[in-house]
C-alpha cells in the first residue's frame, strides 16, 4: 500500500521545490524603490471625502465626549495605558462652555484589527473628535472609518510616514493629524548619532515586521548609508512575541558589527538584550533603539541587561511640561517622564479641547459642534504644549520636529546632550 | 423521549434555511449596524462552517488550517482589487474577482490537499495546521505581493447596478444570498453519489477503495470544494473590513470554524448555523453596552467575591487581584472571551460529545461504540 | 481469455523479509467455484488482498480475463472487475442497505458498466505512477462536471441514480434481503449483515468474486443457506467465484475444484476429493486439526 | 541589499548549538505528546499550556527566593526548587485537565476529545495572557552564572550546558522509568492494547495518569529551562513549542520514545540550521520565521515519503 505512491510522491516532491525556488525568487527580488513621498497636503477633494466641505453638525447634550483608542490590553499597554491617561489629565479643570469633557477609552489593541473595531465603536459613541489610534498599523486601518464619519482625530504616537501620504487619488485623509515626530526624523538623528557621535561604520539592523518597525528600520538604514556607514548581514525581522532571538544573535555575530539597531517595542527588546548580553563577545556591543523599546518596563523586564542602551525619544519638553506632569501625578499616580507620548497625547487633547472652545455654540442648552468648524481650528492649532510647540503642516504632520536621545545607566534613562555618548 | 431536537430533525433542512434566511433578512430590516455586524459575522462563520463540514463531517478529513483558504480568497480579492496593492495595477472588477476566488481557492485546496491526502486523521490534522501557520507567514513575508504585516486595504467595493455595497447591511444580504448558495451546494452534495462516496470514505477508506471508489479523487474534491467555499467567504469577507493583514488570520479562525462545527453537530448544516450564533454570536455581544448595563447589576456579587479573595490573599502568598466594579464586567467579559470560549468548548464536548444537533449518522456512529457483531472474534 | 478467468501467475508477497506468499500460481476458469484453504497463517487473505490491490505483490503476476491487473489500486482493479467481502464484515455500518449496495455500484453509476484497462495507459501507469500533468485537465474537468451534476442534478444524473437505486433493489432481493432496503446496516441481524457485504460486492459489477470466510460464525441451517446462495449468485451473475472457508462441510458442498496452501505455499490443488486424499494436505492438518469429511478444520 | 556570505566556522558552530538546545526542549516537551498519543492516540493540544505552567511556577519559585539577589550556593537550590515546583503544577494541571476534559471522552468519537483539548488550550494560555497578566510578559531572573568554554569553534555557555545537560538527565530518567519500572510495564502495555492489558489485571486508568504525569514533568522542568534561556513567558508561550515538539515527536514516529528524543533535536537543528543553510543558496533570503516554514515543510515531506516517521522501522498496523 506504501510503496505504489512512490512515483506521485517524487512529482510533488519536485512540484514543491520549484514552488519553494519561486518564492524564493519572489521574496528576494530588489525592491524598496522610494515612493518619492511627494508631500501634498490636504485637497477640497479630501474634504468633499470626509463630509466637511460643509457643514456638519452634530449636537451634544450634556457633556461632550471625546474618543481615546490606545492600546489598554495586551503587549503595549505599557505604552497605551498611560498615554490614554495623559490625554484625559488635559481636561482637568476645565470646561468648554460651561460643559465638562466625557472621554470615551476604547482598546485598539495596538493592532490593525484593534484599531478598525475601536473606531468603529467611537464613531457609535458618537464623539466629537479623538485621541489615536497611538500606533501606526492600527491608525492606518482606522483612517476611512474616521474620515467617513468626519471625525478628526489627533495620533500622538503613529509615527509611520505615509500614514500622511496615503495613496488615494484625494489625497491625506483631512481628519486625520499627529503630534509625534515622525519616524523619518528620528531614524535620521538615531543614524547620525550612531555613525558620528558612537563612530560606527558598520550596523545590524533588527525590526519588529509590523509597520512601525519596517518604516523606522527602513528610515535608519537609508539615513545610515547617507551618512556613509554600510549595514552588515541581512536585517533580521521578527514577529511580536517572538522570544527566540539565539539565532539571530549568531547572524548578528558573525556580521561583526559596530552597533546594533533596533526598531521595535519593548516587550520583544526586552528578551532580545537579554539573550544578546548573555553573549560574552557582545556584552558591550552598543545598541541603539527606537522609541518602541525606550519604556520603564523594559528596565524593569532586561535590568542588567539594558544598561548601555541607546534609545531616542522624538519630542522635547515644552512650557506647559510642568503642568501636565503635575496634573498627571494628582490624578493617576503617573510620573509624566517615563511616560512615552504622554506629553504628546497631553497637547493632542489639548489641541482638540481648544478647537472646541472656539467652535461650539451653545443653543437651548445644548452645544452645537460644526465638525467643519472644529476641523479647520485643529488645523489652525498653534500653541505651546508639553512637547514644545504644537503646530500641524499641510497634511497632518506635526510641524518642527526634536529627537531626545537616552542612555540607560543605572536602570535609569538619562538624557544624552548633544554629541556626546 | 421525543426532545425537541428529535422533532426539529422531522422538520425538512429546507425549512430551516428558510427560518435562517428570514432571520437574517429580518435582522437587516430592524436592526442597527451593531447588530447587523454580529449578524454578517454569524452568518460569514456559518457558510465558513458549512464549507469545512464538507471536509469534516462529510468526508472524515480533519482539516486544521482552513483559514489558509479563507485567507486566500481575502488576499485574490485585495491583491486585484485594491488600488493599493504593489503587484497589481489597476482594479479588476469585483463580480470577476469573486469567482476567481473561488477558484484559485479550490486551486489551491487541491495543491496542499494532494500530498498530505494519503496521511491518517490526526496526521492530516497536524500537516493542515501547519500550512495555515506557512500561508500566514508567506503573507506576512511576501511584502511585494501583499503589503505584510501592513496589510491591503481601501478595497474597491462591488458594485450592483444600482451603487455599491458598502453598508454593513448591504454586507449582510450578499453573505445571507452566498450562505444560501453554499447551503443549497452542500446539501445536494451531501445527497448525491458524491457525497455517498465521500460517507463511504468516513466510514472505512480502505473498503471504500475496494469498492471502486478513487479516494484520492474524492478526497482532493472535499478539499477543493470546502476551500473554495472558505475562499468565498474570505473574498466576501476582505471588503466588509476594507483591510487584508495576515494577523487577521491566525490559527484562531481555523479553530473557531471548526469548533463551531463540532459543537454544532458534525455532518449537519443546521447545527453549524447554531453553533456560529454560539461562538462567533455570543462573544460579540459580550462587547455590547446593552450586556454591560446588565452585568452592572451584579455588584453585590462582586463584593462577596472579593471577600473571598482578600481571604484567599491574607493566608497565602499569592496576591490575587481584586474583582472590578460590576460596571465594568461587560468589557472584562469581553475581554475575557477566549477564557469562556476555551472553557465553552469543554464542557460542550463533555457534555454532548457529538456536538448540540448531531445529524442522524453522527448520532449513530456515537451511540454504538462497541464494534463489531456478535459471533465474530 | 473468457470474462472471469482468472490467472495468477507465480505470485509472492514479501513483509520485510518474511514470505507471507511464495511462488503460488492459480488458474481458475470462467464460471468455477473455486475453494481456497489452508490452516491459519497459510496465506489465504493475504492471497485476497494481492489480488484486489490492497497489497501490492513482491513478484508475479494476476491477469483477469487476459488483462494484467496487478500493480493497480483497489479502485482501478474493483473496475477491471474483482470484487470482495471481508472475513470480519465490514460494512458502512452507519449506512442502510440500500446506500451500502449504491456504494458499491458507483462506478457503474452513469452508463459505466465495468472497466476496462487499456494496454496503453496500463503501461504508461507502470513507467509513470499513476500522477501525470498530462492528466490533470482531463480529470479536473472530470471532476468538475461530475460535482456539477451532483450539484444541478439534470434529469441524467436523477435517471441514472434512480436506475442504481432499482439494480440495488433487486440486488438486495437476490440475496435474500427484500424489504430491508433502509435498514441502517449495523442493526442487521449476523447473517444478513454477510449478505448485505455480498450484495455490495455484487454491486460492483464482478467478473470475479472473492468471499472471505461467507459463512464464518454461522450455524449448520445458515451455512447451508449460504451455500445455495453462492450457487445461486454465481448461475444467476455469471461470476467466477474463489472463497475462503474453514467449513470443510460448505468446502466440499459447493467448491468445484480447491487450492491448498501452506506456509505461503501452494501445496495441493484438484477436486475435493482429490485434494481429500492428498498426503501433503492431510500433513499439514495433522495435529490439533483433523481434516475429516464434515468436520470443523479450525479450532 | 547585498548578499554576504556569512560562512565562519564559529557561526555553524554558533548556530548549531543553538539548534541542540532549541532541540532539547522540543525532545522534552515531545516526550509528553509521544507517551499520550501511544496510550491514548489524542494529540494532547493542551500539553504547551502544561509546558506553560511549568514555565511560570518556576518563575514563581525563583521571584520569591529574591528574583534577580539569588546568588553563590543558593541558585543551585533556586534552580532545583524552581524544577520541582514547575513539574509538579504541571503534573497537577496535566492531571486536572486528564480527569475534566479527556476522561470523560474516552469512548467518544475520535475528533471530540481534539475539541476539548483545543479548548483547554485555549482556555489556560488566555487565562494566564488576559486573566492574570492583561498580555504583558514576566521575564526571567538572569541569575545563570555567565560564561562559558569553548570546544574548537564552538562557544557554549554554561547555561547552555545546563540546559542540554538537565534535559538528557530527565530523559534517561524517563526511559528508566518506562523500561525498567513496573509502573513503565503498565504503560508500555497499554500502549500496546488498552483490552489487553486490562484483562491482564493493569489498572489502565491508573497507567494513563501515570503516562500524564510523567509527559507533564517533562514539560515542566522544560518551561523551567525555556524561562532561563529566553527570558519571556508568556500565556500564549506555550504554542509554537507545542506544535513543534508534536512535529518533533511525528518526526521521530509517534509513540515512540526514543523517536521523540531524537525527533526534537532532529528538529531543532534543521529549523535552526537548516534555514541559514537556505539562506547559503545565492538570491535566497528567508526571514527569520521562516524557520517554522521550514520545519513544517519538513514535517511534510517526512509524513509524505515515510508516513511512519524517519526513524520508526515498522509499518503501521493495518486494519
Amino acid at each position: 500500500m506504501t510503496n505504489r505512491r512512490r512515483g506521485s510522491r517524487w512529482t510533488w516532491l519536485m512540484a514543491l521545490a520549484a514552488l519553494t525556488a519561486i518564492f524564493a525568487v519572489a521574496c528576494s527580488g530588489d525592491d524598496d524603490d522610494d515612493d518619492g513621498g511627494d508631500e501634498a497636503g490636504f485637497t477640497d477633494a479630501g474634504y468633499k471625502a470626509a463630509g466637511l466641505d460643509k457643514a456638519r453638525i452634530i449636537t451634544v447634550d450634556g457633556d461632550i465626549p471625546i474618543g481615546i483608542s490606545s492600546a489598554l490590553t495586551g503587549e503595549v499597554a505599557g505604552l497605551g495605558i498611560p498615554i490614554a491617561d495623559s490625554a484625559e489629565v488635559a481636561s482637568e479643570g476645565i470646561t468648554v462652555k460651561g460643559k465638562k469633557i466625557k472621554w470615551v477609552r476604547e482598546d485598539d489593541l495596538c493592532s490593525p484589527e484593534g484599531g478598525p473595531a475601536a473606531a468603529d465603536r467611537l464613531v457609535k459613541a458618537k464623539v466629537v473628535a479623538a485621541i489615536g489610534p497611538i500606533c501606526s498599523g492600527g491608525t492606518r486601518a482606522s483612517l476611512k472609518i474616521f474620515d467617513d464619519a468626519g471625525i478628526t482625530h489627533i495620533s500622538p504616537s503613529a509615527t509611520a510616514g505615509d500614514l500622511t501620504t496615503p495613496a488615494r487619488p484625494e489625497g491625506p485623509y483631512v481628519t486625520f493629524f499627529r503630534v509625534p515626530v515622525l519616524n523619518a526624523d528620528e531614524a535620521r538623528e538615531q543614524a547620525k548619532f550612531a555613525y558620528d557621535t558612537l563612530k560606527a561604520k558598520k550596523a545590524f539592523v533588527i525590526f519588529d515586521t509590523d509597520d512601525y518597525g519596517k518604516d523606522l528600520s527602513a528610515e535608519f538604514q537609508k539615513y545610515f548609508k547617507e551618512e556613509g556607514g554600510e549595514i552588515v548581514g541581512t536585517p533580521a525581522g521578527y514577529e511580536k512575541k517572538t522570544t527566540d532571538f539565539k539565532s539571530i544573535i549568531a547572524n548578528i555575530k558573525a556580521a561583526k558589527p559596530d552597533v546594533i539597531y533596533h526598531a521595535g517595542f519593548y516587550a520583544e527588546a526586552t528578551p532580545f538584550l537579554q539573550q544578546l548580553r548573555a553573549d560574552g563577545d557582545l556584552k558591550s556591543m552598543p545598541y541603539v533603539g527606537g522609541d518602541g523599546i525606550k519604556n520603564e518596563e523594559l528596565l524593569t523586564g532586561a535590568k542588567d541587561a539594558a544598561e548601555g542602551a541607546y534609545l531616542a525619544l522624538p519630542g522635547t519638553q515644552g512650557s506647559q511640561f510642568e503642568t501636565y506632569k503635575k496634573a498627571y501625578a494628582d490624578k493617576f499616580k503617573g510620573d509624566a517622564e517615563t511616560a512615552t507620548f504622554g506629553a504628546e497625547a497631553y497637547d493632542a487633547a489639548t489641541a482638540i479641547i481648544k478647537a472646541l472652545e472656539k467652535v461650539a455654540v451653545e443653543k437651548d442648552g445644548k452645544l452645537e459642534i460644526d465638525l467643519k468648524k472644529l476641523n479647520e481650528e485643529i488645523k489652525k492649532s498653534s500653541f505651546e504644549g508639553a512637547s514644545g510647540k504644537v503646530e500641524f503642516e499641510d497634511n497632518g504632520n506635526r510641524a518642527g520636529a526634536v529627537v531626545r536621545l537616552f542612555k540607560v545607566v543605572g536602570g535609569k534613562y538619562v538624557q544624552l546632550e548633544a554629541g556626546k555618548k | 423521549m421525543p426532545s425537541i431536537r428529535s422533532q426539529l430533525q422531522q422538520v425538512p433542512e429546507w425549512a430551516h434555511a428558510l427560518t435562517f434566511l428570514v432571520v437574517g433578512l429580518l435582522g437587516w430590516y430592524f436592526l442597527d449596524d451593531t447588530w447587523v455586524r454580529v449578524l454578517f459575522l454569524v452568518t460569514l462563520y456559518a457558510t465558513l462552517g458549512m464549507g469545512l463540514n464538507v471536509v469534516v463531517g462529510l468526508a472524515g478529513l480533519l482539516d486544521l488550517g482552513f483559514v489558509a483558504f479563507f485567507a486566500t480568497g481575502a488576499y485574490v480579492v485585495a491583491i486585484w482589487g485594491a488600488p493599493i496593492s504593489p503587484s497589481v495595477e489597476g482594479v479588476v472588477n469585483y463580480w470577476v474577482l469573486l469567482p476567481m476566488a473561488v477558484f484559485i481557492g479550490a486551486g489551491v485546496g487541491m495543491l496542499l490537499g494532494l500530498p498530505v491526502l494519503p496521511l491518517r486523521g490526526d496526521y492530516l490534522a497536524i500537516v493542515t495546521l501547519g500550512f495555515g501557520e506557512i500561508i500566514r507567514i508567506l503573507a506576512l513575508n511576501m511584502d511585494d505581493y501583499t503589503r505584510g504585516s501592513s496589510g491591503i486595504f481601501a478595497l474597491a467595493k462591488p458594485d450592483y447596478g444600482a451603487g455599491k455595497i458598502d453598508h454593513v447591511g448591504d454586507f449582510l444580504i450578499m453573505i445571507l444570498i452566498a450562505a444560501m448558495v453554499v447551503w443549497f451546494v452542500t446539501s445536494r452534495l451531501r445527497d448525491s453519489k458524491v457525497g455517498r462516496a465521500w460517507e463511504a470514505i468516513r466510514e472505512d477508506e480502505d473498503v471504500a477503495q475496494g469498492m471502486g471508489i478513487n479516494t484520492t479523487r474524492y478526497k482532493l474534491m472535499a478539499f477543493a470544494i470546502g476551500a473554495s467555499i472558505g475562499a468565498l467567504g474570505g473574498a466576501i469577507y476582505a471588503p466588509f473590513v476594507d483591510f487584508v493583514a495576515p494577523a487577521q488570520f491566525g490559527l484562531i479562525v481555523s479553530i473557531n470554524v471548526l469548533a463551531l462545527v463540532i459543537i454544532g453537530g458534525m455532518g449537519n448544516t443546521s447545527g453549524v448555523v447554531v453553533g456560529s450564533a454560539l461562538l462567533i454570536g455570543v462573544p460579540e455581544l459580550l462587547q455590547f453596552e446593552e450586556t454591560a448595563n446588565l452585568l452592572a447589576k451584579f455588584g453585590w456579587l462582586r463584593d462577596g467575591l472579593n471577600t473571598v479573595i482578600d481571604g484567599f490573599n491574607a493566608i497565602s502568598f499569592a496576591d490575587l487581584g481584586k474583582l472590578p466594579p460590576s460596571e465594568e464586567w461587560g468589557d472584562k467579559l469581553a475581554l475575557y472571551r477566549f477564557i469562556v470560549f476555551g472553557a465553552l468548548l469543554v464542557l460542550v464536548m463533555v457534555l454532548r460529545p457529538s456536538g448540540l444537533f448531531p445529524s442522524r449518522r453522527r448520532e449513530l456512529e456515537f451511540q454504538a461504540e462497541e464494534p463489531e457483531p456478535a459471533g465474530i472474534a | 481469455m473468457a470474462a472471469g478467468e482468472l490467472d495468477v501467475r507465480a505470485l509472492g508477497m514479501q513483509f520485510e523479509g518474511l514470505s507471507a506468499l511464495t511462488d503460488v500460481s492459480l488458474f481458475v476458469p470462467p464460471g468455477e467455484i473455486h475453494g481456497l484453504i489452508g490452516p491459519n497463517g497459510a496465506g489465504k487473505t493475504t492471497m485476497f488482498n494481492c489480488l484486489t490491490g490492497f497489497y501490492k505483490p513482491t513478484s508475479g503476476e494476476v491477469w483477469l480475463s487476459g488483462e494484467r491487473i496487478d500493480g493497480f489500486p483497489p479502485h482501478v482493479i474493483s473496475g477491471a472487475g474483482i470484487s470482495r467481502t471481508f472475513q470480519n464484515i465490514r460494512l458502512f455500518s452507519n449506512m442502510t442497505a440500500i446506500e451500502n449496495v449504491l456504494v458499491g455500484s458507483h462506478g457503474r453509476i452513469g452508463g459505466q458498466t465495468g472497466f476496462h484497462v487499456p494496454k496503453r495507459r496500463r503501461e504508461w501507469l507502470r513507467i509513470k505512477g499513476r500522477f501525470s500533468p498530462r492528466h490533470v485537465p482531463k480529470s479536473l474537468a472530470a471532476g468538475l462536471v461530475e460535482v456539477a451534476g451532483a450539484i444541478a442534478q439534470p434529469p441524467t444524473v436523477r435517471r441514472n441514480e434512480r436506475d442504481a437505486t432499482e439494480r440495488g433493489k433487486r440486488l438486495l432481493k437476490s440475496v435474500g434481503l427484500a424489504g430491508r432496503e433502509n435498514a441502517v446496516a449495523r442493526n442487521l441481524p449476523y447473517g444478513d449483515q454477510r449478505r448485505l457485504e455480498i450484495a455490495r460486492a455484487l454491486a460492483t459489477g464482478p467478473r470475479l468474486l472473492l468471499l472471505d470466510e461467507p459463512t464464518a460464525g454461522m450455524n449448520p441451517q445458515e451455512s447451508a443457506s449460504m451455500v445455495a446462495l453462492i450457487r445461486q449468485i454465481r448461475d444467476e451473475f455469471e461470476t467466477t467465484v474463489v472463497l475462503i472457508e474453514h467449513q470443510m462441510r460448505v468446502v466440499m458442498g459447493v467448491c468445484e475444484r480447491i487450492t491448498v496452501l501452506d506456509y505461503g505455499r501452494k501445496i495441493s490443488e484438484g477436486t475435493p476429493a482429490e485434494v481429500q486424499r492428498d498426503a501433503k494436505v492431510i500433513e499439514a492438518y495433522l495435529g490439533t486439526r483433523a481434516l475429516k469429511d464434515g468436520g470443523h478444520a479450525t479450532p | 541589499m547585498t548578499v554576504i556570505f556569512l560562512t565562519t566556522a564559529e557561526f555553524w558552530a554558533d548556530q548549531f548549538v543553538n539548534g541542540l538546545t532549541t532541540g532539547s526542549i522540543y525532545a522534552l516537551i515531545a516526550l509528553g505528546y509521544t507517551m499520550v498519543y501511544g496510550v491514548l492516540q489524542l494529540i494532547n493540544f493542551a500539553h504547551g499550556e502544561v509546558f506553560m505552567i511549568g514555565a511560570f511556577a518556576g518563575y514563581g519559585v525563583l521571584v520569591a527566593m529574591g528574583g534577580d539577589d539569588i546568588s553563590g550556593a543558593m541558585i543551585a537550590l533556586a534552580l532545583v526548587l524552581a524544577m520541582i515546583a514547575a513539574s509538579a503544577a504541571s503534573m497537577g494541571t496535566a492531571l486536572a485537565v486528564e480527569r475534566i476534559a479527556y476522561r470523560p471522552l474516552r469512548n467518544a468519537p475520535r475528533l471530540a476529545p481534539l475539541i476539548s483539548a483545543i479548548g483547554v488550550s485555549v482556555f489556560l494560555s488566555h487565562l494566564v495572557d488576559d486573566g492574570f497578566l492583561t498580555g504583558r510578559s514576566k521575564y526571567y531572573p538572569g541569575i545563570f552564572p555567565d560564561g562559558g568554554f569553548d570546544i574548537g569553534p564552538m562557544a557554549i555557555t554554561y547555561l547552555q550546558m545546563f540546559l542540554m545537560g538537565a534535559s538528557l538527565a530527565m530523559m534517561a530518567a524517563l526511559w528508566w522509568v518506562i523500561q525498567r519500572t513496573k509502573l513503565g510495564r503498565g504503560i508500555r502495555a497499554v500502549a500496546e492494547s488498552r483490552d489487553n492489558a486490562s484483562l491482564m489485571g493493569i489498572d489502565v486508568n491508573r497507567a494513563i495518569v501515570v503516562t500524564f504525569a510523567l509527559g507533564a514533568i517533562m514539560a515542566g522542568v522544560a518551561g523551567v529551562l525555556y524561562g532561563l534561556y529566553y527570558s519571556a513567558i508568556r500565556g500564549s508561550m506555550g504554542f509554537i513549542p507545542g506544535v513543534k515538539a508534536f512535529t518533533a515527536a511525528v518526526l521521530g514516529g509517534i509513540g515512540s520514545v526514543q523517536g521523540a528524543v531524537i525527533g526534537g533535536y532532529f528538529l531543532g537543528l534543521t529549523e535552526t540550521v537548516g534555514r541559514e543553510l537556505l539562506n547559503e543558496i545565492p538570491g535566497v533570503n528567508l526571514p527569520n520565521q521562516w524557520k517554522d516554514v521550514v520545519a513544517f515543510s519538513l514535517l511534510v515531506l517526512v509524513l509524505i515519503f515515510r508516513p511512519t516517521g524517519i526513524f520508526r522501522q515498522k509499518e503501521a498496523k493495518r486494519a
